[in-house]
């Protein structure tokens, strides 16, 4: 593969408009007020997004959407993760966008913002598909599904969800799983929204009973990962993406505090082990870089073939957020320890996100398996 | 068995069973929270009668200040003699009867720096839990710069008259007294013309506001002095100024000392007396097999009991009359960062369970962002290792 | 337990003698010279040893032996491996007298430095008593011992041999392992030295046919770890003195580089990275020290419970050592990679003595299990 | 596909082809190992003869310099074509038809600072690997601090004389020319002064001595110059000096930042194409299941990957023109650093197997001391993050 990593010039183009609309609509400032008011995610915002196309990114033009690829989704979940934006993007236009593939009716409302989709898959505290147990037994011509779902990003709020529910086999087989397209307000689902450090909207959903037909199934019954795989895959890139954004956004705020506050009669960014400190936490985002757009150029070049690079990203991703923001802290002193100031915010976004579809230690097993360990 | 062996034998004998015969049962191990802390105070409302019963009979006895002299109020035991009292109050599962800034931080200043008329004022309130105290070193904008103190108190004769603010306040909106760093003569050099003052919180001008941390509420507050008159002698004798005028910053650095001896070690938290592996072996099956996870728990339970065993050996040696001086910063920096890293790995073991602010594991995620201002506070990291390469190690300056 | 860690007033002069002497009679010069001369360790220094006790620091006094105790044998060891002396200390004033104890009059041998002795327990590149294979079959009244150790230290030299051979049970097994007595000159015992990076003497044993009697048996038939626990116990705890002694003498001569290396007309120590650096080492050391003193107190007051104290400081002088060999090796720069510099010699004895007796993983194992993981 | 898609994928085909009819089978899938290399020289003798024949095939098609204009005997590739020419090569196993510090280093001097005349007489033979050259930088006690530079050259009119001495000299033994730093204005301030020199080794008075490293035997030298003549003008009209007089610094800075990029990449050892987890999984099972050891391996693996990603996007950013500059310090740092790393956990994984010289995995003992020279050579880590800090990102000057 000789895919360049290098941005063309539309990518650049598009980061940099994302860049200034986010500063401009979307600071962080954005996203305390939301949290003081306890909302997760702006509408009003978010319609703008899908104006801008954002919603779309992954809809064919056909479609309504502006068919932009998976690089350019990284590009923009980068942007967003740098001011820590909050949208529904990752979860609607990402995954659930590429879940549904082929539907174009749904792919239309997803692009114009008119229809949220949360992703419900994990039941445990970590992240593992093929360990379902929530069960969608068949009655009649039809499915009755009872379970309770974790950490469902975007869950609360949500039009619509993608539920994966056991058809047949036993938790932790990766077949006989079955992915459900849910309305929200279907009887017998009870969402619970959680408070978790991010002030993002992670829900319980419990599922008492609801009833589906073969008209919400996506892709084929038995055979969730069919169509699953390939979301997860657009996410996991997404929010490997969105942390890269946040531990350079963070890092920026660190080495500005560093050029700007003054201790000892000096200015702090002058001592040198704080220096080799700031230079290293660069290296490893360069690197992470690196990983992340490889990932959008793999998904986008040879999805199937993108696992490793997939997993590579958000592996990387999820430990460079995590130097980034307690390197960050550190470097604030006092004045980072307090709420009024921004940086605490990237550290709790990356200690969620970190979590979320798959942790370090998954995603670098899966790498150590596809080089054979 | 020496003689001394044996007392010390009779001694573990005698004290274990007074705590088992003080200390209620109810209060026997429990998950020390902030909640079950006892500070003491003039405002001080006890949460319940064994509660009560138990700091009273400390009291009684004087272990509520185990090492300090008879003479204030404290059990007057020797290091050997306190080490067997921890030992056989952590076997008994009992907390300690009271904690206080006037017991790690005043107390010590006093007892090293303090004229007799002094002593006999503040100490006897500490050991009883009369008065609560804190403590004003840190300023605005001053960060780990300590000597930096801008709050001045001008001479007027009979009184101080104190203007200033101070920052990172822990608990001042409860304390009765703080003692602070103020600037005594501003046209001395920056460490020069520092005196450590001792200050009435009810004083007209004196006001406080708490500090919202990222990990929420929290104790810490700004203090602000405005046009505080401090009497220069508090009646009985004692001086508002503890040490001599203008050399605060020798009190203050005693004190820094102590601090760092106590804070590497005084990580409280979640695990209880609960191993690493304990925790982890109570959440889900995979969370224990992921190697990642399992390589860092190990390292953790290696560095955490190599680091306790760490502490004793300083305490004894501060005890032994060699002191510790500068290492102490070696204890500061060591037990905070080894905190930071076991709560790091509590939340990642935890998952999508450890993220909600009062999600399965309680208060586990505020504990978490909490432990990020321990290799801040008393001083940073940065700062320590500063000191440790420089006074310790001898590295010479740039 | 309520054991100071402290020195005794004995203990600071044992120290203090045995550092005046090492620093006259085996400094790292004298290792060189060995080295160079292809010899594991010098016969004439080690009855010198012998003179002053250190043969018999586990020998009772009764039995001719100094009777100084497993925290004394820890002090000479750390001083010993602060200077890189090369000695049969470990393998036979350590591990053989701790297993021999009873057995009088090899213990008056030991102690008189007339006789040296190897440990010869590991079949494969990890330590692993449990998987002994070389098998001891009962022939008649006798034992016939065959199979092949590796990474027997003093094996070339030695004038006897502790061999762990298994009587019953599989590979695996703890129980069904004898330990015999074997002097070195016995027919169909061969064995080969091996060039490690520490120029000491490690060398694979093959045994073919080796005849044994009842006499040679250590302990009981198909107990060995009855005897042989205590013997590695005392041996892993000494080696872990040993290593704390190589981070010292390795930081301490990096220590004095700083202070005295001038670049880009300045004293390198004064660079704030490489202080922090230095005092972060520091820092570890100490930690280091207090794992090792108490595993020495351990083994002196009650040895049954020592195992996880012992584990805790070959766990941490391990990762000391690594830690302040590399600090030394990059801190010196271009001079530190000579062969005519001393560093090096420092970091190749930490990585042998890393994997002698279990290596990290295999002793924090150790202590995660006393932990109860 | 566009048209450039095809041109280079009829590219793809043409080189795949070429490179699978001119190397030998026999040179394919080897370890590389310093006895394979062909380095050329006029000392040169071959291995074999299918190591002549490639190394003839690789020098009439221009390969051995493919990026090289063609008037100096290159391919005159493009990046694309020089990367998909670098995919194939791994691809059918080949090894480098030739490799020289010529290629590396002074290559890349000339065609940036040198003149026609210099490029002419230099270039072709460096392609042709008839002349094996030898960097001289580095000088007895100066270390990171390279522009102190102490051998000096004086203007004798129509030569330079020159004095000093060099050290870490790889190959001076074998060179049969040396690029050298040299003073040529002691008056003028550190960094002037200096100027890049091409030297004779032949020349009376140049001497040599090998430097045995922790690992054993090395290709480092010590240089000696003692009352060497180098002519002002060699011949064809090629100046001794590259670049400005008394403005070497420039040339060497330039080459260093090339030297930076080349080093980070360049880990070259016992894994040789296989994975850290196929090493780990052919050793005996309890190292793979040991989590201390699989967790670093899965970091490094992870780390590895990412890396070699990001030298890629770096060359490609090189070649778009856009430069890289002191950035190439971050490759030199992760590169190295990686690269130590990677060889602790081979050695940690190996065992008792890894501690011999020369044990059943061959020379990886010599192989792990030797890569703690990687982070010291060509600019420490540390001078590499100074450079980062100050340059790249901006940080102010204590």
């Amino acid at each position: 593969m000789s895919l360049s990593l290098l941005e063309t010039e539309d990518e650049t183009m598009l980061r940099d408009a994302a860049r200034g609309w986010l500063a401009d609509n979307a600071p962080v400032a954005a996203l305390r007020k939301m949290r003081d008011a306890g909302q997760a995610f702006d509408t009003g915002l978010w319609r703008e997004m899908a104006a801008m196309g954002w919603s779309g990114v992954l809809v064919p033009e056909s479609s309504g959407g502006a068919g932009m690829g998976h690089r350019a989704a990284g590009i923009l979940a980068e942007e967003m993760g740098a001011v820590l934006a909050a949208s529904p993007y990752l979860s609607s236009a990402v995954i659930a966008a590429t879940a549904l593939q082929g539907a174009s009716e749904k792919l239309t409302a997803i692009a114009g913002g008119e229809l949220v989709y949360a992703l419900a898959v994990d039941e445990g505290t970590k992240h593992a598909p093929e360990r379902a147990r929530l069960h969608a037994d068949r009655i009649g011509n039809g499915f009755r599904l009872s379970g309770t779902k974790v950490f469902v990003a975007e869950g609360a709020s949500a039009d619509r969800v993608l539920v994966l529910a056991r058809t047949s086999g036993a938790a932790g087989d990766a077949l006989g799983l079955t992915l459900f397209d849910i309305d929200a307000g279907r009887a017998g689902l009870s969402r619970t929204a959680k408070a978790t450090v991010d002030s993002r909207d992670h829900a319980e959903l419990r599922l008492e009973g609801v009833e589906a037909t073969g008209e919400d199934v996506v892709g084929d019954v038995d055979n969730a990962m069919a169509v699953l795989a390939p979301a997860l895959r657009a996410g996991q890139a997404g929010v490997a993406a969105e942390m890269l954004g946040v531990a350079g956004g963070a890092a920026a705020m660190t080495l500005g505090y560093l050029k700007e506050r003054k201790q000892f009669d000096r200015t702090i960014g002058s001592f040198q082990a704080l220096q080799h400190r700031a230079a290293h936490l660069w290296s490893e985002l360069e690197v992470t870089a690196s990983a992340v757009a490889h990932a959008g150029r793999m998904l986008d070049a040879d999805p199937e073939a993108a696992e490793m690079a997939v997993s590579l990203a958000k592996a990387r991703a999820t430990k460079t957020a995590d130097l980034a923001v307690r390197e960050g802290v550190q470097m604030h002193g006092g004045i980072g320890m307090t709420d009024a100031y921004d940086i605490g915010f990237y550290m709790k976004r990356a200690r969620v996100a970190a979590e979320w579809l798959g942790d370090y230690g998954y995603h670098a097993a899966k790498v150590a398996a596809a080089r054979g360990f | 068995m020496s003689d001394e062996a044996a007392r010390l034998a009779a001694f573990r004998k005698d004290i274990a069973a007074w705590i088992d015969e003080a200390c209620p049962a109810s209060l026997r191990g429990r998950a020390l929270g902030e909640d079950s802390i006892v500070w003491g105070g003039k405002g001080w409302a006890f949460a319940h009668a064994d509660q009560k019963d138990w700091f009273d009979a400390a009291v009684a006895k004087g272990m509520t200040a185990p090492m300090w002299p008879t003479e204030v109020g404290g059990a007057g035991l020797t290091r050997p003699e306190e080490k067997i009292y921890r030992e056989e109050m952590a076997r008994l599962n009992a907390p300690p009867p009271l904690e206080s800034f006037g017991l790690w931080m005043l107390g010590p200043a006093l007892l090293h720096f303090g004229t007799p008329e002094q002593k006999a004022m503040h100490l006897p309130p500490v050991v009883r839990g009369e008065i609560r105290w804190c403590q004003g070193y840190s300023e605005p904008g001053a960060g780990s710069d300590l000597a930096n103190v801008q709050t001045r108190a001008e001479d007027m004769g009979d009184h101080w008259l104190v203007n200033g603010q101070k920052i990172w306040t822990s608990y001042a909106d409860k304390a009765d007294w703080i003692f602070a760093l103020v600037r005594t003569d501003r046209s001395a050099p920056k460490h020069k013309g520092i005196s450590f003052m001792l200050i009435d919180m009810a004083s007209e001008g004196v006001t406080t506001r708490p500090i919202r941390l990222i990990s929420g509420k929290s104790p810490f507050c700004e203090t602000f002095f405005d046009n505080v008159k401090v009497p220069k002698d508090y009646g009985a004798g004692g001086s508002a100024i503890v040490g001599e005028l203008n050399r605060g910053w020798d009190v203050a650095k005693y004190l820094l000392t102590h601090e760092r001896e106590m804070i590497g070690g005084g990580a409280r938290g979640l695990l209880g007396g609960r191993s690493m592996g304990e925790f982890i072996g109570s959440l889900e099956e995979s969370v224990a097999q992921d190697p990642v996870i399992r390589a860092e728990a190990m390292a953790l339970e290696v560095d955490s009991l190599a680091f306790a065993l760490t502490m004793e050996r300083y305490k004894d040696r501060a005890e032994g009359g060699k002191g510790v001086g500068d290492a102490s910063a070696m204890l500061k920096y060591y037990g905070t960062e080894l905190n930071k890293r076991r709560y790091e790995l509590l939340m990642s073991a935890s998952g999508s369970a450890g993220v909600e602010w009062d999600g399965p594991h309680g208060s586990l995620a505020p504990e978490w962002l909490r432990t990020k201002a321990n290799s801040i506070e008393g001083g940073t990291s940065e700062v320590m290792l500063d000191i440790l390469s420089k006074r310790v190690l001898g590295m010479p300056s740039s």
